[in-house]
């Protein structure tokens, strides 16, 4: 199939992101996967280049390989074609045994360590807003050795500090003390990894495992260094920028548009001009 | 064989009293009990103590018609059909509620570990996150860790002894009143036969005192013992049982019928303020049983979200809408 | 989709050497992974360490033939067919085997544990019994706990913190190098197929490092992938697969056949002595490879045990004799 | 059926100890049953007295109703008509969680609170004869509220101190100290009771909850108290005797033999003179 990248005018910005995303995974590897983008994501891998790739829905189905997007991890699409369909203790054992290569989360804040909150922006205590919950993230987040992050980019969202650790960044919280210490210390055997990348809609970003924290790796088509660094609260490294995010292959827009979301349940379809 | 476990719908929610706490079958938006939290939320029931897996639907119901007190658990939302629990966060934001965050594995070893009579499970997840942090420890907060039905601590730290594998949350076993179950087929003695994913139906099942399980069907017990490896749920662990068909709308039920996603969707869309909450509550709620609820929903969406007997799922929902 | 796990049986022996810890599928006299524990016999292999949920006549094969040098269980015998175990009593009178014992529930808590990825799991059963007594923890005393197999401790004792429980006994996590598991199906790609009772296996296969899986019969992956509420391991858990007719003999397996009640008899009353031992395997193991042994066990025993598919069990054999 | 009580010649001994096992049951318990003359017991009860008993096999059967006696708990026999075949697992985790009434049980020697050992015979470290372990006895012995032992009765196993307690009686050891205790005092919200007869050879013994001491109910036909006195190592109270073991039933009879054991696997038939 047609392996040359599109155009700029072929693809949107869902597109792009589904696309970085899913370059994230290598073959062979055991993902962890929630709803929405993630899954296409893991999905376009499997069509591509990670054919042998074992998914695993935080719901209790391992080894799955649905034939259409499911809309939520209990879908009952998730159970055709896995190998088990079980439930949340199977689903979490294998995690905490360590058989996860990878997961893909998501956030409503991040900040330069690679925490992550999904539980409320203020303070917990009386806050502005309360969100949905932490749900799996700090468990993917804990037991694999990858875990990828995709965000919408508001400069309020890449912050400080976020106002609640829902998720293990690098560099955490030592508690009951709080003294922030490296994630490798406090995980002992169950540290394998952490957060790997933060794919935003502007740019795609990694981390330094020593020091945590967090730099630019490509900037999306249209965006410089300097310009994602102003949408950061914190001072982001731009030092180690690599070049633009690699856009979308035909073969990829194909598989998202005609096969994985034909009905644009999670990623719409850019429309010709 | 009768085993006498038989009861209505209203003889279900009246177990459930004022203060009790509380726990369901499912996943996010699949196999929620809601015709019986209906039917809790008719008779005004006050001051529940929810301790779930993970939230969803019947959360944001019950929440918002007033009838919990805490909610303890990681998780609320519709998914696709509404992205956050509006309800709780409301009531959140306005001090009406209590919320004991746990992570979702948290919890689920919690339940695990009552499941199985023992105390506590030991786990390394969400190691160095503020859901540890000792400020955050809410019903400590309030005053209400009396050691019985709420454990002393929120969490415990310890260090594992035998192979170095270093720093271990502690986290206490989730004991709960009253479990409701939402399945596909139960036995007259109380077997169950889920299909699908069986979520963390077997561990709320046996981590409660009473449980209740609605299904789509009762069969005959033989029926489901032909099979004995198939079953999900002991006889013995089920006090009461009601059919209830279509009992888990608006969520779905494997093999049966798709969530309604356009009735979730208008909850969400409907139920940010409280005046539109009760509003909901009187067009869908109140002065209806579930007969009248059926009805009211009507055949044509009922047709459509049943699911196609081959694949499992309905193939007449348009679905993100 | 081929997924290359398939091995034969000598290549799948190769995979314990000597000095392994090992596992197995299976209760007592039933799904024990015959086959390959002839092989390993015949390979001579040496200084095993066996952790089983619990012993059976495959811990009694591997004893008698002195591949094994530490067994850490809580029963072994033959049921019906043989009380005890009479090759590791007499290994243990002569001092040529380390014996280490725990109830049978905390071995399966121990597997659970690892099965899960925790160091340990609490547990209340077994307080007061010499299995706690601190002069009889043999692998201890043995000098051998490095905290990386074997735990630093056997057990330790703690205090539930949460709900005033009382005293806990810590179990160390089971982790072992292989477990050798004999089911009904595989699947090509390693999904496993277990009708009736499941015993421990799904913990077994979890807690090891590398796990193999003889199967009665490897089937389209595909097969089993219709229907995924009825499997009970995930592919990704299995690394090799075989397929070996017949492999559980003389155990019994649920719905394929039965319990050779006369064979383990006879080995029961022929092992009492070392030299018992060695003329049984020379006739039963060594020189023979698995349909060797078959057709040494000829069609007519072989029709006779198998089971009655309706019934699931056979009704040629004359039980208890 | 006829409920008149056998005569002495048409019943043995095994019999006898089944029926008075069976008798133990009450309707509606939950009960944990090992294989052999326990089982048989059970079922008996199931026919008689009990029809609504809760079978639980440790290898994973819950509630179970075999059509035929199993020769084992994993004997295929189990399977049929159980609610629910599962593993170790479940079966365990209901032991705990409190579900069980009764557990039956054997041993090779009983002390006078009722400890028992199956584990070896003389000094653990350099025994005189190794036995099979402890299989499930501690496990079910902990966990359910009633524990009844069938034992066959020789002087050298009513033993004054068994050499190993592999299951826990009503005083045992607390560790790592090894001062003897009331089970009570050591098992906190696991207590619920314990070992709440003997059956053996010779006659039924019970125990008193307080002292934890263990005394002879009832003396089998043949058999006066100062003769089961002279057979125990250690002092047998006697003085709480209430008679004689009732006798089998002739429907008892009729159901071991003709229904629940006609293949005599374990108990075998009395020949007619």
């Amino acid at each position: 199939m047609n392996k040359e990248f599109a155009k700029p005018e072929e693809y949107g910005l869902a597109d792009l992101l589904c696309c970085a995303a899913s370059r994230e995974v290598q073959d062979n590897e055991i993902v962890f996967a929630g709803t929405g983008l993630p899954m296409v994501a893991i999905m376009l891998a499997q069509k591509t280049h990670a054919p042998n790739l074992k998914l695993i829905f935080e719901a209790g189905t391992l080894d799955g390989r649905p034939p259409e997007i499911p809309t939520s991890v209990g879908d009952a699409r998730c159970e055709m074609g896995a190998s088990r369909s079980s439930g949340l203790h199977d689903a979490f054992s294998i995690a905490q045994r360590g058989y996860v290569d990878l997961g893909f989360l998501g956030g409503a804040e991040v900040d330069q360590y690679g925490n992550v909150n999904t539980t409320c922006i203020g303070d917990y205590l009386s806050p502005e807003l309360r969100l949905t919950g932490s749900g799996g993230n700090p468990d993917i987040n804990s037991f694999a050795k990858r875990t990828v992050f995709i965000m919408v980019h508001e400069k309020r969202r890449f912050t400080e500090q976020v106002s609640y650790i829902t998720s293990p960044g690098w560099r955490v919280r030592n508690w009951p003390g709080g003294e922030t210490v490296h994630r490798r210390e406090l995980y002992g055997a169950a540290y394998r990894g952490g957060p790997s990348a933060v794919i935003s809609t502007l740019g795609v970003f990694r981390f330094d495992e020593e020091s945590g924290r967090i730099y630019l790796d490509t900037c999306h088509a249209g965006n410089t260094p300097e310009q994602i660094r102003d949408m950061c609260q914190f001072d982001l490294d731009i030092s180690r920028v690599s070049g633009e995010t690699l856009p979308p292959t035909r073969e990829e827009l194909h598989y998202i548009h005609e096969v994985l979301d034909p009905e644009q349940i999670f990623i719409p379809k850019v429309k010709p001009v | 064989m009768s085993s006498g476990k038989r009861i209505t719908l209203q003889q279900a929610a009246e177990i459930v009293k004022n203060g009790s706490s509380l726990t369901f079958s499912g996943f996010t938006i699949w196999r929620r009990p809601f015709a019986l939290v209906y039917e809790l939320i008719r008779q005004r029931r006050k001051g529940l103590h929810l301790i779930e897996v993970n939230g969803g639907p019947q959360t944001e119901f019950l929440v918002g018609a007033g009838c919990v007190d805490i909610w303890e658990s990681c998780w609320v939302g519709h998914e696709l059909y509404g992205k956050y629990g509006a309800n709780l966060s409301r009531k959140v934001g306005n001090k009406e509620i209590l919320v004991e965050d746990y992570s979702h594995a948290e919890m689920l070893f919690r339940f695990s570990a009552a499941a199985s009579g023992a105390p506590y499970a030991v786990t390394q997840t969400s190691l160095g996150t503020d859901i540890h942090n000792p400020a955050y420890d809410t019903l400590g907060n309030a005053g209400l860790r009396d050691g019985r039905r709420i454990p002393l601590h929120k969490y415990r730290f310890t260090e594992d002894p035998f192979f170095g594998a270093g720093a271990q949350v502690m986290v206490p076993a989730a004991k709960v009143d009253v479990a409701i179950l939402c399945v596909q087929q139960v036995g007259e003695e109380g077997t169950v036969r889920v299909n699908g994913q069986f979520y963390s139906d077997p561990e709320v099942a046996r981590a409660a005192d009473v449980t209740i399980v609605m299904a789509e069907e009762i069969v005959p017990e033989e029926y489901l013992r032909r099979d004995s490896d198939l079953n999900t749920i002991t006889s013995f662990e089920v006090d009461h049982i009601l059919e209830v068909p279509f009992g888990a709308h608006p969520t779905g039920m494997f093999g049966r019928y798709d969530v309604d996603g356009a009735f979730l969707k208008d909850f969400y869309g409907r139920t940010r303020t409280q005046e539109g909450f009760d509003d909901f509550a009187k067009e869908w709620i109140h002065g209806l049983d579930h007969l009248g609820y059926l009805e009211k929903l009507g055949w044509p969406k009922m047709l459509n979200l049943k699911a196609n007997t081959a694949l499992k799922y309905s193939t007449g929902v348009k679905r993100g809408q």
